[in-house]
């Protein structure tokens, strides 16, 4: 038995959102009389963290802490519309829409307290903290409470505001696929380490090195949940999951988490990350969206250090034990690519 | 359809109710006594997502027939919380970022509070083979066994730069 | 596992002083899911409430003669029988709602079936055991019918015709093509003058999305004649008006709840639970519940459908490819869902994030007898990536390159023009590639680690060469036997006439940063000699020749498709 | 149709009620069983129990130890006195299936499970019938599990194999815990460095756990080298005919049986 060692490299872009009847999302903001804000959604959160990160938006473009905005979604009588969670659009789509409708709500905030300190609401700043000051008086100031109040009680203004995000939908030539499909794109680059049994096909990933360029990161946790979890979504798409692992023979498809393989706790290979911002123009804070992005350099990342290690190309996925064994056997052996 | 009624102790509280003959553990605690936090994922004891402890002991309660479970006691992820405060390995989960969907999380959460009941310093390969029977489709685990490692004091951590 | 932030690239176009972006403030939602009280789906009770489930397909392909219930109904617990008759308006498709598509599926289908566990009918009862009981006893006398389950089998003439909205066994594109085309530049043209050619074929298997929480809908009537439905949508509206539609209901009888789901990706986009559950709910007028369980969901939800990709490159010695060719075939199953749009996004995302002159793509939308496809992580673009990525290492190796230099050399750059004629902005794949190949401690030559996304790139990068079409494809050709090659056609430049092109621009002020010319070969085993010193740059040979006649035919180009329901949609 | 339960205070009872009762399944630890009443399965629709507190024994004599139907993988992972075999417990599910599911069960899984029987085809395993029939060797109930009426487990007996003498070894796409590939028990006894009496089983080879004659004779009188095993290795899978599954196909199970039979044997015991 020998074990050999491989080394592959993919990398990519990833398209954010849809083309798809302009790809919408909406947004209300509103405040309590006490200067605590609601965002109302229809977004969901499917584990990606809608409700955090669009939290996180709103409280940075209202100005306030972020214990002070709570997201509620997605109640179709209190949400607005919003197409989904899908296409990576969730952070960027319903961001952008969220930080319009912040903004509307902190102008009529701003508004108030200018009324209040009796100056001009274009020299007011917010500290995030909860406050609303002078530009360069610091001591000038009020509590977003007290002008929430304000607005409310004495000036009969609606703390709140709208927000809509659409991207013009772009026509598809059907001649030359000319198109306008995203505003933006995430990329990411990898390089696998393996190691691959030469008489049992079987392959095993060591070690992940990775450059995730995601625009910004705008919880850099979350941006970190999905890159660790998407690369091992990546992992198993290459070497264990399939619904017909004879397609397009029908027959054999698992139907329970026994049959259909995915990689366990003990084969989960460390993972280091570099995350790259390079902010999108059209994104909320520059975020694109790092969902989905992060699972695909690894599928052929995979395969092409499976051929490096033991000179078989396997072109079908998943790289099964199995496809790796008839390779190298028609190969009469492995053939080592060399190290890198 | 003959109902049988059973008692047990659900998180240190007595509860009765009448279960059908057939009827699992999970589908009783859910929609019998009212304790939502195992989840039903497969019932066919591949997920790891409705674990319960059974006398201080992981059991997957959709697995379980609900009658056998006289005198029983239940422990579940609804009852970590301890006068209004989160047991450490709750804490410890929030802190590593170890959830995402949080679906598989009771049933991971309850199949850690095991090992850790019987090995409070767990080794790395401790705590994969303890969540080796739950499955998480959303982290790729590693959050989790930090938490896990964290909340026995022996956080590796991850390392951030 | 580390992470760290390499704050030093990109720095000059960001601010990084803001209050709360850019901090690692705990999930909102974290303390519900550590104490189980995340409110899913599935999690709120209802006294009386009701279980369906469904009668489904064991064949991949048959008409149904008859069904009987008559057993199921007398079965202790049952509630009511739902038939595709008591479905208000069972056809359907999802992009509908965008008109995108026509209607091609029944919710529930007594007539044919098209794939293993398609539903044929639902009962309602008062348990989970009793209406899978009352399943059991249902009769259903089907006539098996010739299936077809490869995707390259269903474009023979005489396949089985899957569904009859698409009697070709293919989607039909801007009412003229079997298949989305992408052109840009004569692939041929430059395959002849390629020093290499390397092609591929690429094969993505089926794969289920398998979130830990199943596909599931739990309806109850609201007293103001409304109904709520607590669900596990991805897409709360599109569920919502897919509702509306089926059931001839106004939307705003609906009241859909959901938003905390236990995973989805893509998997909970299909929109099948919510209107089997809502109507279930109004023929008996109690809470029902529809929730799939795990053999459901593993085979009878739509995975991410097969992908078959066959990938021709024409290269260079220097590792630059001046031509790329695409063939696709997305496996949607028996019914579109989906995979009708995949292919526009996986269209517009070739060939790669990489500028090459030359490109064209067929890629088509195939029924076949099998479970129904739908978005996964990455929908349109994983299969591709895969086959793209595995193609790229297949070029390195013909031109013996080191695998990361390989895509700098080819990687876009801002201001490039790429295929789907569009300029390249933003870019940062080169960046990327230089940071995973420092992390990994896999050394590349300076020249590459000088290079950068930001410079190089335009001038003659940006040009929309002349491009070859054809006609080839037209609806139904392929069916009728009649594969007639069509004359080409040449679209006349989007701009006047550009100057000839040449390889690399004129270094201006950072000659470090110039668009790469050629790069010595990669010698992958390190015992052996190095290779030649790099060759002199050179010009490359023009990629794109002078139309043989003036572009003339125009008549033939149907208006452009409009993929939304507000403005120039076409009724179909 | 739906589930009615029966409770026996002896096993013997029902067993009695089994027979002659096409739709009653009596019921270990439920692993198998809950699973098929979870998703609808009209073959049965009796459920039978028995509160037998000898169906829970572990108890040894000599070198002979009874081990009750009803032990666990985790009443067993807790026993000394079963400490070889532990691996094959262990290899069962994740810790919670270990708490349930049980040594009686484990005999009726159907493939790909079954991993404790594999290993306790090795240690000359005989069972005692709830019916009151002694000695039938495992094999035997392996070959036709699935006639019915189907037998009440009491217990098993088997025999401690010498020290350092049993293997095993569960080949799985998942780790820790994955469904078999193919399992590996042996049992190589030695007497004077060469093998005398060897056992070798195969689990997910076949539509049950299986002796593997070809293998054992070829292993008689050898030493446990490379060379002592290269027979054995050549006929690894004579007259074995193993199953294409969602796990693997029969061409990749006939590769690699040999391959994993040798490091199996080759392993240094521990």
């Amino acid at each position: 038995m020998t074990i050999y060692k491989g080394r592959g490299f993919a990398c990519i872009n990833y398209p954010i959102g849809m083309n798809l009847g302009g790809d919408p999302s909406q947004a209300l903001v509103h405040s309590n009389p006490d200067g605590k804000f609601s965002v109302a959604l229809s977004s969901i959160d499917l584990g990606q963290g809608m409700k955090s990160i669009t939290r996180q938006i709103a409280a940075e473009t209202l100005g306030v802490p972020v214990e002070d905005v709570y997201v509620d979604t997605a109640d179709s009588d209190t949400g607005p519309h919003c197409m989904g969670s899908f296409a990576s659009r969730g952070t960027h789509r319903v961001g952008n829409a969220v930080i319009q409708a912040a903004k509307e709500a902190r102008a009529v905030m701003l508004e108030a307290a200018a009324e209040e300190l009796e100056v001009n609401a274009a020299d007011l700043e917010t500290d995030g903290k909860g406050n609303i000051h002078v530009r360069g008086a610091p001591s000038r100031s009020i509590t977003t409470a007290e002008a929430s109040a304000a607005a409310q009680f004495k000036h009969g203004k609606t703390v709140a505001g709208r927000g809509i995000f659409l991207i013009p939908l772009s026509d598809v030539d059907p001649e030359t696929g000319e198109m306008t499909p995203v505003s933006c794109y995430a990329h990411a680059a990898l390089v696998v380490d393996v190691e691959v049994d030469d008489e049992t096909g079987e392959v095993r990933v060591v070690q992940m090195n990775s450059a995730y360029e995601v625009g910004r990161a705008l919880n850099p946790r979350l941006v970190e949940q999905q890159l660790v979890g998407g690369a091992w979504m990546g992992m198993s798409h290459a070497l264990w999951e399939t619904t017909e692992p004879y397609y397009p023979d029908r027959a054999h498809g698992p139907v329970d988490f026994n049959e259909y393989l995915m990689p366990g706790p003990g084969d989960i290979a460390p993972h280091d990350i570099a995350i790259l911002e390079r902010p999108a123009p059209d994104g909320p804070y520059g975020g694109k969206g790092p969902g989905e992005m992060c699972a695909n350099p690894v599928l052929p990342a995979v395969a092409n250090a499976v051929f490096n290690a033991v000179g078989v190309r396997v072109d079908e996925l998943p790289i099964t034990p199995e496809k790796v064994l008839r390779g190298i056997k028609a190969n009469g052996g492995a053939q080592s690519q060399g190290t890198y | 359809m003959t109902k049988k009624p059973i008692q047990f102790k659900l998180n240190g509280a007595d509860k009765a109710v009448f279960v059908d003959e057939g009827q699992n553990l999970l589908d009783v605690l859910r929609r019998g006594v009212g304790d939502l936090s195992p989840k039903y994922g497969c019932a066919q004891g591949t997920c790891g997502a409705c674990t319960v402890l059974v006398d201080g002991e992981p059991y997957l309660s959709c697995l379980v027939l609900a009658q056998t479970m006289e005198g029983r006691q239940i422990s579940t992820t609804a009852g970590l919380v301890v006068d209004g405060g989160v047991d450490p390995l709750q804490e410890a989960f929030m802190e590593n970022f170890a959830a995402q969907c949080g679906f598989c999380t009771p049933g991971m959460l309850m199949a850690a509070k095991a090992l850790l009941d019987r090995n409070p310093k767990p080794s790395r390969e401790e705590v994969i083979e303890a969540i080796s029977g739950n499955i998480c489709r959303c982290t790729g685990y590693e959050p989790i066994i930090n938490a896990i490692l964290d909340a026995a004091g022996r956080g590796v951590g991850r390392r951030s730069a | 596992m580390s992470v760290e932030f390499r704050k030093d690239l990109f720095a000059d176009e960001r601010d990084d002083n803001l209050n709360e972006i850019g901090k690692p403030t705990r999930r909102q939602d974290i303390l519900g899911h550590v104490t189980g009280r995340s409110p899913f789906y599935d999690d709120h009770l209802f006294e009386g409430l009701l279980h369906v489930r469904c009668v489904r397909s064991p064949h991949h392909h048959a008409r149904i003669r008859s069904i009987d219930t008559s057993e199921a109904e007398r079965m202790p617990g049952v509630v009511k029988v739902i038939r595709a008759s008591d479905v208000p308006n069972n056809f359907n498709t999802l992009l509908s709602l965008l008109n995108f598509g026509r209607d091609d599926e029944p919710l529930i289908s007594d007539k044919k079936v098209a794939y293993i566990g398609e539903p044929v009918l639902a009962i309602v009862a008062d348990t989970d055991r009793q209406a899978r009981d009352a399943v059991a006893a249902v009769r259903v006398d089907y006539q098996v019918l010739p299936h077809v389950l490869d995707v390259e089998d269903a474009l023979k003439p005489d396949a089985p015709v899957v569904n009859e909205t698409y009697p070709n066994n293919t989607f039909d594109y801007h009412d003229k093509y079997d298949h989305q085309k992408l052109r840009f530049g004569d692939v041929e043209t430059a395959f002849s003058q390629a020093d290499k050619i390397i092609e591929g074929r690429y094969q993505m298997s089926p794969i289920e999305q398998a979130p830990i929480e199943t596909n599931g809908a739990i309806a109850a009537p609201e007293t103001n004649d409304r109904f709520v439905c607590y669900t596990s949508t991805q897409a709360l509206f599109f569920s919502l008006g897919t509702t509306a539609k089926l059931l001839n209901v106004s939307s705003n009888r609906l009241h859909f709840i959901g938003g905390t789901v236990g995973g989805g990706f893509g998997g909970k986009v299909d929109s099948l639970v919510e209107p089997m559950a809502i109507l279930a709910c109004m023929l008996t007028g109690k809470p029902c519940r529809f929730v799939w369980d795990r053999p459901e969901e593993m085979q009878v939800g739509a995975p991410r459908g097969a992908e078959r990709w066959y990938l021709k490159d024409g290269v260079m010695n220097d590792g630059r490819i001046i031509a790329r060719k695409f063939t696709g075939y997305f496996d949607a199953g028996a019914y579109t869902r989906l995979s009708s749009y995949a292919i526009i996004k996986g269209t517009a995302h070739l060939p790669g994030p990489y500028t090459i002159p030359n490109v064209s793509s067929d890629v088509f939308c195939v029924y076949t007898n099998r479970t129904p496809a739908t978005a996964m992580r990455g929908f349109g673009v994983t299969g591709v990536d895969f086959a793209i990525e595995s193609q790229m290492d297949r070029v390195a190796q013909a031109v013996g390159m080191h695998p990361v230099e390989l895509r700098i050399v080819n990687a876009y750059r801002d201001g490039d023009m790429k295929a789907h004629r569009r300029e390249a902005k933003n870019c940062a794949l080169i960046e990327c590639a230089q940071v995973a190949a420092e992390k990994a401690s896999w050394p590349i030559r300076d020249e590459f680690k000088r290079m950068s996304s930001l410079h190089g790139g335009g001038g003659e990068r940006a040009r929309i060469p002349y491009t070859v079409t054809d006609e080839n494809g037209r609806i139904g050709e392929r069916r009728s036997g009649g594969v007639a090659p069509r004359p080409t056609t040449v679209l006349p430049p989007a701009t006047p006439a550009p100057p000839p092109p040449a390889v690399a621009p004129t270094p201006t002020a950072q000659p470090d940063y110039a668009h790469p010319a050629a790069a010595p070969p990669y010698t992958p085993l390190s015992p052996a000699p190095l290779g030649p010193p790099p060759a002199t740059p050179q010009p490359s040979p023009p990629l794109t020749k002078e139309p043989a006649e003036p572009p003339a035919r125009q008549a033939n180009r149907p208006g452009y498709s409009r993929f939304a329901s507000n403005s120039g949609f076409r009724r179909r | 149709m739906s589930i009615s339960v029966k409770t026996f205070d002896s096993a013997a009872e029902a067993a009695r009620a089994l027979i002659g009762d096409r739709t009653a399944r009596f019921m270990g630890g439920g692993t198998l069983i809950m699973r098929d009443i979870n998703e609808g399965e009209q073959s049965f629709s009796t459920i039978l129990l028995a509160k037998d507190q000898a169906l829970k024994q572990i108890h040894a004599r000599g070198e002979q130890i009874v081990i009750g139907a009803g032990v666990t993988m985790a009443e067993i992972l807790s026993s000394r006195e079963l400490d070889f075999l532990h691996p094959a417990a262990r290899s069962v599910g994740g810790p919670a299936i270990r708490n349930m599911a049980t040594v009686g069960g484990n005999l009726f899984a159907a493939h790909p499970y079954g991993d404790l029987a594999t290993a306790l085809l090795t240690v000359d395993a005989s069972l005692v019938l709830a019916g009151g029939e002694q000695g039938m060797p495992l094999a035997d109930l392996l070959r036709e599990r699935e006639r019915e009426p189907r037998p009440v487990v009491m217990s098993l007996t088997v025999t401690r194999p010498q020290q350092r003498a049993f293997r095993f070894k569960k080949v799985s796409r998942v780790k820790p815990k994955g469904v078999s590939l193919m399992t590996i028990a042996a049992n190589l006894p030695q007497q004077a460095g060469r093998i005398s009496g060897a056992r070798i089983a195969y689990g997910s080879m076949g539509a049950a756990p299986m002796r593997v004659p070809a293998v054992e004779q070829a292993l008689e009188g050898k030493t446990l080298d490379e060379t002592g095993i290269a027979q054995a290795v050549t006929v690894a899978t004579s007259g074995v005919e193993p199953p294409t599954d969602a796990i693997a196909s029969t061409w990749y199970r006939h590769e690699v049986a040999p391959v994993h039979l040798k490091r199996l044997l080759l392993e240094r015991a521990s």
